[in-house]
C-alpha cells in the first residue's frame, strides 16, 4: 500500500491561493496549528474557510492576510470577545465573515461528507440573507422546510492522535465528544490532511480497528506533529496553554505587536520543532501533567 | 485559593440561585459552561436530581463535582452517562428532547431578541461580537429558554443593532409566523432582578427585583419601557445558607462566579 | 430518575394493532427475537413492519399473523432463498412487501433519528412506482435529487448487550459493525423499547460513557433478556445457533409444521425462559464456546 | 474436513479464479460473503496485494486467512483497518470511493439487468426472491461491477420478470438517461465462460469459455441471443497450481466453493 506520511510542507503544499479550505478542531481544542502555520510560511493568498467554533486558528490566519472569506459560527477569544484580527479585517472590510449557528454548520459538513449537495432541516432560523439556506417544500408532505447547501471544500485539516503511515487515523479511545465533526469535516473535502500527534504501526492499527476514525481511503496525506494543536488542547495528550492563548489575547489587539508575533513564532520558525523550543519544553510538558507546575519548574 | 464564606449574597450568587430555581425535576437542559452550568448542578443536587444535563459537546448527564474550565473539557466527563459529539447534541434540539436552554446576551430588547453579532452597522460595525454559537438553534427550538445577562443600559436597548438570535421577534404571534418551534423566552435574569415576557404583548416586565435594588436603577439601566411594573415589586427570593453554600462550593477556586 | 424497567409483557403492551414497529438487527445478527415472541403472544395484529435485512424475525411475525405490510431490503434465509411464510403471505395477496435498496433504507431511518421528513439522495435508482420516493430538485444547483420520505415508526425494539435501570443503553466494546443503524432504528421511533443481556449499575455505565449509544432520555422502556436474540447472534457474547436456523428452514417450508413450531416454541412458552430451556443450556453455552462443542456434550 | 488436493479445477474455482483477475491493485472494493469474498482475497494475495477490500457490514481492509460465514463475523474484523457500519460502508458507494462491487442474479438479461424480486408476476409471483439487498445501490453507484451467476437457461433470460438492479437497461445510453453514475456491468462470469457488454449495443457477448465447455452447451443455456460470439473463441486461462492452491486454502472446509 502507498504511502501517504508526507513532511508538512508537501502536505500543506497543494493548497491553492483562492482556494476553499476546512480546519478541525472545535472551541479550544485539537485545531490543527503546526499545518496553519505552515500555511502562513507558504504565504497562501485569499482563502476561504470553514469551521465550526474557531479561535486563534482563524484570526492568525487572518492577520498573516491568508484569508478573504470565513464561514464558521465564531471566530472568538471566550464566549464575549471576538478574535481582534478578525474584528479588525472585519470592520475595515478586508474579509466577508458568513457568520451561521453552530447546528447548521456541523449539518452541512455532514451533507457534504455524505457528498449530497443540500440537506433538508427543520425550519429553526429567520433566514433572511443567507445564501447558503434557501426554502424547500417536503415533496410528501408540502410543508416548508430550510434546505442547507453543503460544505464540499477544495482542502480539509485535521488534527488527530495517531495513524499509520498510509493513513488509517485513529483517536485515543476517549474519542467521543466533539470528534464527529471533525470526520465530517475530513470526508467532506475533496482533499484530506490530517496531522497526528504520533505515527504507529499498521499492526496498531490493526489491534483496535473500531477506534479507527478514517480508513487510508479517504486520506490523502498524514504528518506526524507532536504538540500539533499547540496552544489548543488534544483531550487527554495535553491541555490547551493558557497563558499562551492568554498571552496571544493581549499582544493581538495591537496590530504591530501581533505582526511581531507572527515573524517571531512562525515566519522566523523553520519548522514546527522551532516553535517548540520557543515555548520551551517545561511548558509543553506541564501541559500534560495533572498535577499544578509551580513557579519556574 | 478558597476565601473564608461570607454571607453577603454577590450578583453573581444571585443570578445562580435565580437560574436554579426554573429548573423542574426532569427538565433535559442544555447547558453552557459559566453560570448556567453552576445553575444546573446547583439544581441537580437540590431539588431537581432528575434533571439530565446535555453539554454542547456531547457530554450528557455529568455529575461533576467541581467546575470545568470549557465545554470540552475532560473533568465533565468523568460521571457522565453518556458521550458523544457536537452533532449528537445539536442533534437533541431538532428532536424536541431538550426542554431547557440557557442564553446569553451582548444585546437585549423588550421583546427578548438578542445581538451577539455586532454593535453598529452590519457592514461597518464599531464592534464585532463572537456570533451566535449555539444560540440560535437553542433559541428557536429548545422549549423554553432562559436569558442570564448583565443589566446594563447599552445591552438593554429599543432596537438592536443586528437580531441573531430571535426571542418574540416583532411581538405575539411572531414566533409562530415564522414557524419556530421553542415557545421563546420564559425569564431573563440579571444582576438586579428577574423578568418576564408579557403574555398578551411578549414585552419584558418585572416580576422581582434582588434585595437592595432600587427601581429607579433598573429603569436608570434600561434603555426600553417594561410593559408591566408591578405597584408593588417583589423581592426575589434569596437562597437558604444551605444552598448557598452548595453554590459557592461548586466553584471554589471562582472560575465562573465573584470571578 | 425514573426506572425504565419493565417485564418483558409491559414492554410491548403499548404496541397498538395497526401499529407501525422498527425492528433492530441486520441480516443474522441482533434481531430482538424475545420481544417479537412476546408480541405474537399478545396476539397484536396489522402491523406495518420497518426493518433493513431481515429473516426469521419478520418470518415467524408473518406466519402468526400479525403483519399487514412490510418495509425492508430483504427477509431471507440466505442470499438465494426467500424466507417461506413471506413468499407464502405475499404470493397469497396477505401482506404488502414494499421491497427497497439497503442504503436506501438506512438513510431513512438516520433522517427518522433526526426527525426530519425527507432526505435527499444522489440520484441511484430507478424509482419507479416506490411511494417513499420522489424527485426533489436542489434549490442550490437546481440538479435533480431523489428525496426519501423518512422511517418515523410508532415503536422501535433493538436488542443491545446492557443498559442501566434507566435506560442508558450501551454495546459492548466491539461495537462498531452494523449497530449504527440499530441506533438510528432506535432514535426513529416515538417509542422506543430496548431489551438487553444484562441490566446493569448506573456506575457501570458512567465507567465508560463513550461507549453508551442511546442516552435515557431517548428510552422508553429496557428489559432485561439473556440470549434475547436467539437464534441470532449477538456479536461476540453469542453465535447464531445455526442448526436451529437451519430447522426453522427446515419446518417453515410446511404450514402445519411451522404453525406447530408457533404453538411449541412461542405460544406454548409462557416466557423467554420457557423457550430457552427447550433449546436447552448445552445449545445456549455452546454458542458462546470458541470451540467446536463435540457430540451431545 | 480437508480433504487432499484434487488437480481437476471445479466450476466455483475457475469462477473464483476469474474474477479474482479482473482486480487491479489498488482498487477498492466493497465485496459480499461468498465467492467474490474467495476472489477478493485470492487477488489480495497474489497481484493486487494494495486491494482494499470493505465488508457491507462496515469491516475495512480485512485481512482474515481464513473464511467467515457471514458478513458480519467477527473473524473478518482481525486485520482490519476499521470497522464501521452498514450505513458507513453503503455511504462509500455515494461518495464514490467504491470502484468494484459484484453482484449475483437470480435472473440475467442481454443488457445484464438483474432480476432479484419475483419469478412470475409481480403482484402474484409464481416464486418471491430474497431482494435487491444492496445489489441495486452497487450496480447505479460503483464504478465497475461483475457480475457471478450460475449460467442455466432459467436465469439467462429475454426478459426479466422484474428489472430489480439495472445494468445498462435498454441498451447504450440508458443509464445516463437515468443518471447512474457507475459504468455499468464490466463482465459477468460464469460457470461456463467469461462474458461482456458490446461497446455499441451493450448487449452481452461471448469473451471466453471455461475448458471442456462447448458453444452449444452455451447457446443451450442462455435464453437470448449473445451480440458477438468470436470465430474463434478463446479458452479461459486456467489459474497456476499456486494459485488454485491459494484459492483452496482461503477456504478449507468449503463454506462457500465446492460446497
Amino acid at each position: 500500500m502507498k504511502t501517504k506520511n508526507f513532511l508538512l510542507k508537501e502536505a500543506v503544499f497543494p493548497i491553492k491561493n483562492g482556494g476553499s479550505i476546512a480546519i478541525g478542531g472545535t472551541a479550544l481544542r485539537r485545531h490543527p496549528m503546526a499545518a496553519l502555520h505552515e500555511i502562513i510560511r507558504q504565504k497562501k493568498r485569499d482563502l476561504v474557510l470553514f469551521g465550526t467554533i474557531n479561535a486563534v486558528d482563524i484570526d492568525l490566519l487572518i492577520a498573516a492576510g491568508c484569508v478573504k472569506e470565513i464561514y464558521s459560527s465564531a471566530v472568538q477569544f471566550d464566549n464575549e470577545i471576538s478574535a481582534y484580527a478578525l474584528e479588525k479585517a472585519f470592520s475595515e472590510g478586508n474579509i466577508i465573515f458568513n457568520q451561521q449557528p453552530k447546528k447548521i454548520i456541523t449539518e452541512q459538513f455532514r451533507a457534504g461528507a455524505s457528498s449530497i449537495d443540500f440537506i433538508p432541516l427543520r425550519k429553526s432560523e429567520i433566514m433572511e440573507g443567507n445564501k447558503y439556506i434557501q426554502k424547500l417544500v417536503s415533496p410528501f408532505n408540502g410543508e416548508e422546510y430550510i434546505a442547507l447547501k453543503s460544505f464540499q471544500p477544495d482542502v480539509a485539516i485535521i488534527h488527530a492522535h495517531k495513524a499509520d503511515q498510509y493513513g488509517n487515523v485513529q483517536f485515543d479511545a476517549n474519542r467521543s465528544l466533539e470528534d464527529d465533526i471533525d470526520i465530517f469535516i475530513a470526508e467532506s473535502a475533496k482533499h484530506t490532511i490530517v496531522t497526528v500527534e504520533q505515527i504507529v504501526s499498521e499492526a496498531a492499527i490493526e489491534d483496535d480497528p473500531a477506534n479507527t476514525v478514517l480508513p487510508a481511503s479517504l486520506v490523502d496525506a498524514v504528518v506526524e506533529i507532536p504538540y500539533g494543536a499547540h496552544p489548543f488542547s488534544c483531550d487527554e495528550r495535553y491541555e490547551k496553554d493558557s497563558s499562551h492563548l492568554e498571552y496571544y489575547k493581549k499582544i493581538s489587539k495591537e496590530p504591530a505587536e501581533l505582526n511581531k508575533y507572527i515573524q517571531d513564532y512562525i515566519l522566523g520558525s523553520s519548522s514546527w520543532y522551532d516553535y517548540l523550543n520557543k515555548i520551551g519544553m517545561a511548558r509543553l510538558l506541564s501541559l500534560s501533567s495533572r498535577q499544578e507546575v509551580s513557579g519556574n519548574a | 485559593m478558597k476565601q473564608s464564606v461570607n454571607n453577603v449574597i454577590t450578583a453573581d450568587e444571585m443570578m445562580v440561585f435565580a437560574a436554579s430555581q426554573l429548573f423542574k425535576d426532569g427538565d433535559v437542559a442544555l447547558v453552557g459552561t459559566g453560570l448556567p452550568m453552576i445553575a444546573a448542578y446547583a439544581a441537580k443536587q437540590t431539588h431537581a436530581p432528575n434533571a439530565v444535563l446535555v453539554f454542547e459537546s456531547g457530554i450528557m448527564d455529568a455529575k461533576a463535582s467541581h467546575m470545568a474550565s470549557g465545554v470540552g473539557d475532560f473533568p465533565l466527563v468523568h460521571g457522565a452517562v453518556k458521550t458523544s459529539s457536537l452533532f449528537d447534541s445539536l442533534s437533541l434540539l431538532q428532536k424536541g428532547t431538550i426542554n431547557l436552554g440557557f442564553l446569553g446576551a451582548a444585546e437585549i430588547d423588550a421583546y427578548g431578541n438578542i445581538n451577539s453579532t455586532v454593535i453598529g452597522d452590519y457592514q461597518t460595525p464599531k464592534v464585532r461580537l463572537p456570533g451566535s454559537g449555539g444560540a440560535n438553534d437553542i433559541a428557536s427550538m429548545a422549549e423554553r429558554t432562559v436569558i442570564l445577562v448583565k443589566h446594563q443600559k447599552r445591552k438593554f436597548v429599543e432596537k438592536l443593532n443586528y437580531l441573531t438570535t430571535p426571542g418574540y421577534i416583532d411581538g405575539a404571534g411572531s414566533r409562530e409566523k415564522y414557524g419556530l418551534p421553542g415557545q421563546g423566552p420564559e425569564k431573563v435574569i440579571t444582576d438586579l432582578g428577574v423578568f418576564y415576557f408579557d403574555a398578551a404583548t411578549k414585552r419584558m416586565s418585572i416580576e422581582s427585583l434582588h434585595p437592595q435594588v432600587s427601581l429607579e436603577k433598573v429603569i436608570e439601566e434600561t434603555g426600553f419601557e417594561f410593559q408591566h411594573i408591578p405597584e408593588e415589586i417583589p423581592v426575589t427570593e434569596m437562597p437558604k445558607p444551605e444552598l448557598l453554600q452548595t453554590i459557592r462550593d461548586l466553584d471554589p477556586d471562582k472560575i465562573y462566579i465573584n470571578k
